[in-house]
């Protein structure tokens, strides 16, 4: 495998409700990550993520192109799922000799539609989606499986949202970030037994983007280039009654493929919009309790679709870049509780 | 540092209007078996699944991979989904080559859909934008103006698109996979069809379909035990452009000519009508053969309905294109890339039955998407590269 | 025309509507477990190995092999294996009132089904309960076609 | 009874998901300078061309556009298509010209509608001027301008047009 190294990252803040349209926030964002790298366009391929569905538009993509950079024309690509596999996709390209950098970026606007319900039309079309389940419900359902495996609580799902929104408050970019108390937190009602408002995500609208530069490219672009060490990603089956909820073994294999155990994590960052699926993850990956987990304060208190794993790469390799860790392991998902997963390990050296 | 990329296995469904005896996964379901058969593979041989289609509208179902993964045999595997609008099918492929080339995985199946009789492609494709006034009517709306524009320009003779039609049609019916197979469709017919985005008429004009196409490429060490040699990649090539700026050749857009000089480049190809033995294009309305001719080079700019009218393009003709009959003929819109770099593949394996170009050895692959933006290629061969 | 324009801080808003009836084809395993809900009754399908999904599937999903063509009868009552509350259902959502979605396996099924438990009071929930299925009256061959299940004691 | 026994082999699954659209902030400002009867174009900083409708930024050279410029109303038709076909998103009777207009000051075709013309007069360089709603109708979205008419000035040469295309 070539050495490959995530040079710079950037992202826009995460609203609640963003106004611009996706070019508006997306160029600045592409712009901040293109000038810290120092590498000058055209950049050798460039791939990007994001759904249609979202924001109800079909080609919504096309029209983000206009903040890439795309003339004179650019060999690109796009995934329709998040940022974190368009990313997979440069590396491949990278890995198989046909470039030497890449652009990647990714954004969502989930704020214009209802997204728990949009996110039903995800679902088997013919015997899940036709009865509207909504995201939160489905994942509820798989913290309660884990619950009772575990025989976790509600208390020790709500410490993780209290760390998460500590953390989250050094963070400029997060939706929800504070200190918040985990009684007040548990006196609050559920909203879909067993998780509590602090449990799921918000809501948000967001963009990310993130520059790849192999060998002597990277080392020339950034100090302490973040270099992939590994990076696999894995699929289960769709139906939530054919798959155990409360392990995540997709996470587990792509873990394995991309060598996470094979030394010391100083730092993860989990793609976990809820609060439960951050320990099942953790467990996934073998992840001690001397990990510090999610530093950035996660997509507990920042969740834009299509971006929020791409972000988890960005933060993570952000770590490595400003010196704070050696090796991190970040991780993103997708589809109903955590369907689809990639892991993705990072060095400084 | 490139792994060579073999293509070992092809499979697509019948095209046709409306497949109301399977599902969604049925469907895809059928070309991906048949690619496993043909590659004397089995699902569990797979390492890892490529998939592509153009918008979730069209099945109104957001990110339809995730629900497909059992049925492509996917399940503990790593599973991409590709999106650029029409040229995905081939877009999808090129990623799919790249995972091989960069030595990933050994052997990868690619996959390409469109079921567009769950819903309609018209609304799909244009789905009313708020305080926007709608003023172009579907695809057809938007590309006839671009038609016009080189009819004007070229000074191509009227009946330039009715011949690619009759061409396209005649070959479909060599082709059992083909959506319209009508022998009736003449000249006469066409010529008479109605104007539905005047200067295309409505046999000038490709079908709304539902099928699928799918390919299993291999390393060259994980070449199965061959039922038949398989085809080689020499060369991919992607180019997009944005949708709408200043200066923009809409016509014979530079994203395309830059595709076609790096695909040539990297396959080592300096005169592409000499050195290509069959070339399949993505021409969704029949003007856009001759404009794709000058675009990929084929032809000098002005010089491209020539082709077609002296027969360069026809079967027997020095530069047989679309001999599959095209997407004219069968556009199941996120598989029609596919199609187009299938349908290569076919003919520099001899596998092409009927429409089979006699002795080709090199072949073209091209699909494009958006506003004429989004290009993908691929320049196959029957020999190692 | 478009009602209901806003401005948002400078920014222009509106309503914007996705809307279309799709129409599915659902090929001959599905075929077979609609049809069977329109006749009020609940089918699941064997694969290779013997193992019976629920709903069927149409490829084993351990495998990626196609599906037995053998059909069995399950349930009709069956056990929740894990379930969440919905204090507020939405609109498109099974029932208007508060209802439960939960993982129901069906007596003779290896795997589960999702729907809508109308329990009244999550009190009443728990993992292990047994449940029966709510049969519309006019059925039409749709996973609808069980208004809900309800708990197997009421 | 016969027709109870029919396999079932379609489901019905209506979708209807409502979102709130944003124009965002460049198209936004365009759509109030139609609210006032005017056409808002953008410069963009680096290449000079103007940008119409405007997007908040110039594709070419990736750089966020802020200098408004007004258009003129009128422009050339640059090309075209006769709409013979009825599409479920346009309420405008068929056939119809769906026309590329370049608007006098303008850098990139504006997409429009032509009506008061028998189409087969539409032709590729006819100059042509827009035709608003009533003063007193006029509102922030595009259906302000009710579709293109013939202006009567003389053609413009297809040479002139020709980069345009």
């Amino acid at each position: 495998m070539r050495d490959v190294a995530i040079v710079s990252f950037a992202q826009a803040p995460n609203r609640r409700r963003e106004l611009r349209n996706e070019v508006e926030i997306l160029m600045p964002v592409v712009q901040e990550a293109v000038a810290r790298s120092g590498i000058e366009r055209p950049f050798d391929f460039t791939c990007s993520g994001s759904s249609d569905f979202l924001q109800g538009q079909p080609f919504a993509f096309v029209i983000a192109l206009d903040a890439a950079g795309a003339w004179p024309p650019i060999p690109e690509s796009h995934v329709e799922m998040d940022g974190a596999w368009a990313l997979y996709e440069a590396w491949v390209k990278i890995q198989s000799g046909q470039a030497e950098t890449a652009l990647v970026y990714a954004f969502g606007k989930s704020s214009p539609g209802d997204l728990p319900e949009v996110l039903a039309t995800q679902l088997d079309p013919y015997v899940l989606a036709p009865l509207w389940p909504d995201a939160v419900s489905l994942a509820a359902l798989q913290a309660r499986a884990w619950m009772e495996k575990t025989g976790a609580t509600a208390r020790d799902l709500a410490a993780i949202a209290v760390r998460s929104r500590r953390d989250a408050k050094s963070n400029p970019n997060a939706t929800v970030s504070g200190d918040a108390e985990i009684e007040k937190l548990l006196a609050a009602p559920a909203i879909a037994d067993p998780l509590r408002a602090h449990d799921c995500p918000p809501v948000c609208d967001g963009a990310a983007a993130i520059v790849l530069a192999a060998g002597e490219r990277a080392r020339k672009a950034c100090a302490r280039p973040a270099w992939i060490r590994g990076i696999d990603h894995r699929i289960e089956p769709h139906s939530l009654g054919a798959r155990d909820l409360s392990v995540s073994v997709s996470t587990q294999l792509a873990g394995e493929k991309a060598g996470a155990g094979r030394g010391a994590v100083d730092v993860a960052e989990l793609h976990a919009p809820f609060t439960h699926q951050e320990a099942i993850l953790r467990e996934a990956l073998g992840l001690g309790e001397g990990v510090r987990v999610n530093p950035s304060g996660g997509a507990l208190c920042a969740n834009p679709m299509m971006t929020a794993g791409l972000i988890r790469i960005g933060e993570a390799a952000s770590r490595i870049m400003d010196g704070s860790a050696r090796r991190a392991v970040a991780h993103a998902t997708s589809g109903p509780c955590l369907q689809q997963n990639l892991v993705c390990v990072l060095e400084g050296a | 540092m490139a792994e060579r990329c073999a293509i070992v296995g092809i499979g697509q469904t019948h095209h046709t209007a409306r497949r109301d005896d399977v599902s969604i996964a049925g469907l895809v379901r059928e070309a991906a078996t048949r690619a496993l058969d043909d590659a004397g593979l089995d699902w569990p041989d797979v390492d890892a699944v490529v998939i592509g289609k153009a918008p979730d509208m069209f099945e109104g179902v957001m990110m339809p991979e995730l629900y497909l993964a059992d049925a492509l045999g996917a399940v503990g595997k790593p599973m991409l989904r590709v999106h650029t609008a029409g040229s995905v099918g081939g877009s999808t492929a090129i990623v799919a080559a790249s995972l091989v080339q960069a030595g990933i995985h050994e052997r990868v199946l690619t996959v390409a859909f469109e079921k567009q009789s769950e819903s309609n492609a018209m609304w799909a494709l244009t789905v009313k934008t708020p305080l926007q006034s709608a003023v172009v009517a579907g695809a057809g709306g938007y590309f006839a103006p671009l038609v016009r524009g080189y009819m004007r320009r070229s000074g191509a003779p009227d009946d330039t698109g009715i011949r690619v039609a009759v061409k396209d049609r005649a070959n479909a019916l060599k082709n059992p996979y083909a959506h319209i197979r009508d022998p009736n469709l003449t000249f006469d017919a066409i010529a008479g069809s109605p104007m539905l985005w005047d200067p295309i008429r409505f046999h000038e004009t490709c079908p709304s379909s539902d099928g699928a196409c799918a390919m299993v490429l291999t390393s060259e060490r994980a070449i199965p035990k061959p039922k038949l040699a398989p085809a080689w990649i020499h060369a991919t090539a992607m180019r997009s452009e944005p949708t709408q700026f200043a200066g923009q050749e809409k016509i014979n857009p530079v994203s395309g000519r830059m595709c076609a000089k790096d695909v040539y480049s990297k396959a080592g190809i300096a005169n592409p009508r000499k050195q290509i033995d069959v070339a399949e294009i993505y021409v969704p309305f029949s003007w856009f053969e001759p404009m794709w001719m000058e675009n990929l080079g084929f032809a000098e700019e002005g010089q491209g309905w020539k082709m077609t009218y002296e027969g360069a393009t026809a079967l027997g003709g020095d530069m047989p294109v679309n001999c599959s009959g095209g997407v004219l003929s069968s556009n199941p819109i996120g598989a029609s890339g596919m199609l187009r770099f299938a349908e290569a593949a076919m003919q520099v394996r001899g596998q092409a039955g009927e429409h089979q170009v006699d002795g080709a050895r090199i072949a073209l692959g091209h699909a494009y998407g958006g506003g004429s933006q989004f290009f993908s290629m691929w320049i196959v061969g029957s020999a190692k590269p | 025309m478009s009602q209901d324009v806003r401005d948002e801080n400078g920014v222009l808003t509106a309503p914007h509507v996705l809307e279309y009836p799709y129409r599915r084809s659902v090929g001959p395993v599905l075929g077979r477990f609609f049809t069977a809900l329109r006749d009020g009754k609940l089918i699941g399908v064997a694969t290779q190995q013997g193992r019976v999904l629920v709903p069927p599937a149409e490829y084993d999903p351990e495998t990626g092999a196609a599906v037995a063509d053998r059909f069995v009868d399950v349930g009709p009552g069956g056990v929740v294996t894990t379930w969440s509350w919905v204090p507020r259902p939405r609109a498109k959502q099974p029932l208007g009132r508060p209802f439960a979605w939960a993982l129901i396996r069906l007596d003779g099924a290896d795997t589960a089904l999702l729907h809508a438990v109308d329990a009244g009071d999550p009190s009443r929930m728990r993992t292990g309960l047994r449940v029966v299925p709510r049969w519309r009256a006019e059925r039409v061959g749709h996973i609808a076609d069980i208004e809900c299940f309800t708990p197997e004691n009421a | 009874m016969t027709e109870e026994r029919k396999p079932v082999t379609n489901i019905k699954t209506p979708m209807r998901l409502e979102f709130r659209y944003s124009a965002g902030e460049a198209t936004s400002r365009f759509l109030r300078g139609i609210g006032q009867g005017k056409i808002l174009g953008q410069r963009c900083p680096s290449c000079r061309k103007v940008y119409v409708p405007p997007r908040g930024s110039c594709p070419r050279c990736a750089v966020p556009t802020a200098e408004e410029v007004e258009l003129s109303d009128k422009g050339t038709i640059t090309t075209f298509a006769i709409v013979r076909v009825p599409s479920e998103n346009i309420d405008v009777p068929l056939p119809f010209a769906s026309v590329h207009v370049l608007l006098d000051g303008a850098d990139i075709p504006f997409f429009s509608v032509v009506q008061e013309c028998p189409v087969d007069e539409i032709r590729i360089g006819m100059r042509v001027e827009a035709v608003w709603v009533p003063k007193q109708e006029l509102a922030s979205t595009l259906a302000s301008i009710r579709y293109f008419q013939p202006s009567g000035e003389p053609d413009v040469p297809f040479e002139k047009l020709a980069e345009h295309l």
